[in-house]
């Protein structure tokens, strides 16, 4: 287990890992969400993903988040981890754990570092599917840059 | 010298996941149109830029020793 | 661990357990809330908790809460554990896991759960302090029986 | 003969997690009322009805062989 709270990883993500970080005295409520790797996104089968970071700043963005959870909701320890490299279908690619002394803020300040991470985090993700690769080019997945021959309609998208 | 770092699709278009740019002093917007021409990076213009692991905005000025990191829009979680 | 989605137990729990139940190919998203027993509630420190539940019913209002999350939100998997006994701080009293495929239903789900939980499940609550002991009678924590000598304000709050 | 459980604070002021009571036919509201008397729990009034595990009326009819619980307010979570 990591010294730190917030930290990329290579390796396959234990939730535990980020619960036992925040769990404490003052704390009633821990809410932790897991992002796990989907097979079906739109209709399309994804074989899997493949995630890059660029590991020192993600790291310090991770933080960032965790500071602004602690300025927003007060009492709140957080702990986030987030996987990189290749990813099989159902695998945990980003755990976020949040200890507050009551629930309702911990509900709302891990709703709120997830879409954070979607934000401002330096990390993307590699759609596999049977029919091509595409690095996913934000967090609706509306705008992405296809690695082989993009699409008229795609060039407009971006 | 400036290390310029690209990610994502940015790295698979370019061929290089890290380049060094002999100059100090210049804005990360003249750097990028340097680089968009030199790599032929037409999605350049979409990243957002951080200079020593923070984000920065285009007028910042870059000197030798600075780290570049071009950040395509982000995709985790 | 256990075969079924909703149990009781008297052994730590492993949020783990209940993660690894809605975990699926389908979910990309898995919400997990977790109760713990926290030192100081309105200034006052709790030694240890005890609970008790009404096991076979309490199972069973358990499984009701996950087919209304079902019947509410579509597509959700949920798995829920209450552990009973004498609890110490920090131990966890309760986790929940639901899996959907896109997180605000996670969160919305689990957050019903909890709330639910408090509302209909015959699992009890007894205070050890300092200077006493309290059965706790309700989830806001206002109403509750001294097993000593009831003060006229606690008489007249029942 | 109907089971009666008894959980919490009415357990402890009873002094009994389970009684059984000699009746067939009877509303949950008048078993209620015998027991409150027997067993002197004030506190009775406040506590929900199980019936066979399943919450139930106070005009809810019970009969021998049934199981009825006193449920006080729950303080789970």
């Amino acid at each position: 287990m990591m010294a730190k709270n917030y930290w990329i990883t290579e390796e396959p993500i234990d939730p535990g890992d980020c619960i036992e970080k925040v769990v404490r005295n003052e704390a009633g409520a821990v809410n932790t969400f897991i992002g796990t790797v989907r097979e079906f996104t739109k209709g399309k089968r994804t074989l899997f993903l493949e995630y890059q970071a660029y590991v020192p700043m993600a790291e310090k963005k991770l933080a960032q988040i965790g500071n602004e959870i602690k300025e927003k909701w007060g009492n709140a320890h957080v702990a986030i981890v987030h996987r990189i490299g290749r990813l099989e279908i159902t695998d945990i690619a980003v755990a976020i754990a949040v200890s507050t002394p009551h629930r309702a803020d911990a509900f709302d300040a891990s709703r709120y570092a997830i879409e954070r991470i979607k934000e401002i985090v330096p990390i993307w993700k590699k759609e596999h599917w049977e029919d091509g690769t595409k690095w996913i080019g934000d967090q609706q997945e509306n705008t992405s840059y296809d690695t082989r021959i993009p699409s008229e309609e795609e060039m407009r998208d971006d | 010298m400036i290390s310029v770092l690209f990610f994502a699709e940015l790295q698979e278009t370019s061929g290089r996941d890290k380049v060094t740019v002999e100059a100090d002093g210049v804005s990360v917007n003249e750097l990028k149109s340097r680089l968009a021409s030199t790599y032929e990076l037409p999605h350049l213009g979409h990243a957002m830029i951080a200079v020593n692991e923070e984000y920065s905005q285009e007028d910042t000025v870059v000197n030798s020793g600075d780290v570049v990191a071009f950040i395509p829009p982000v995709s985790g979680g």
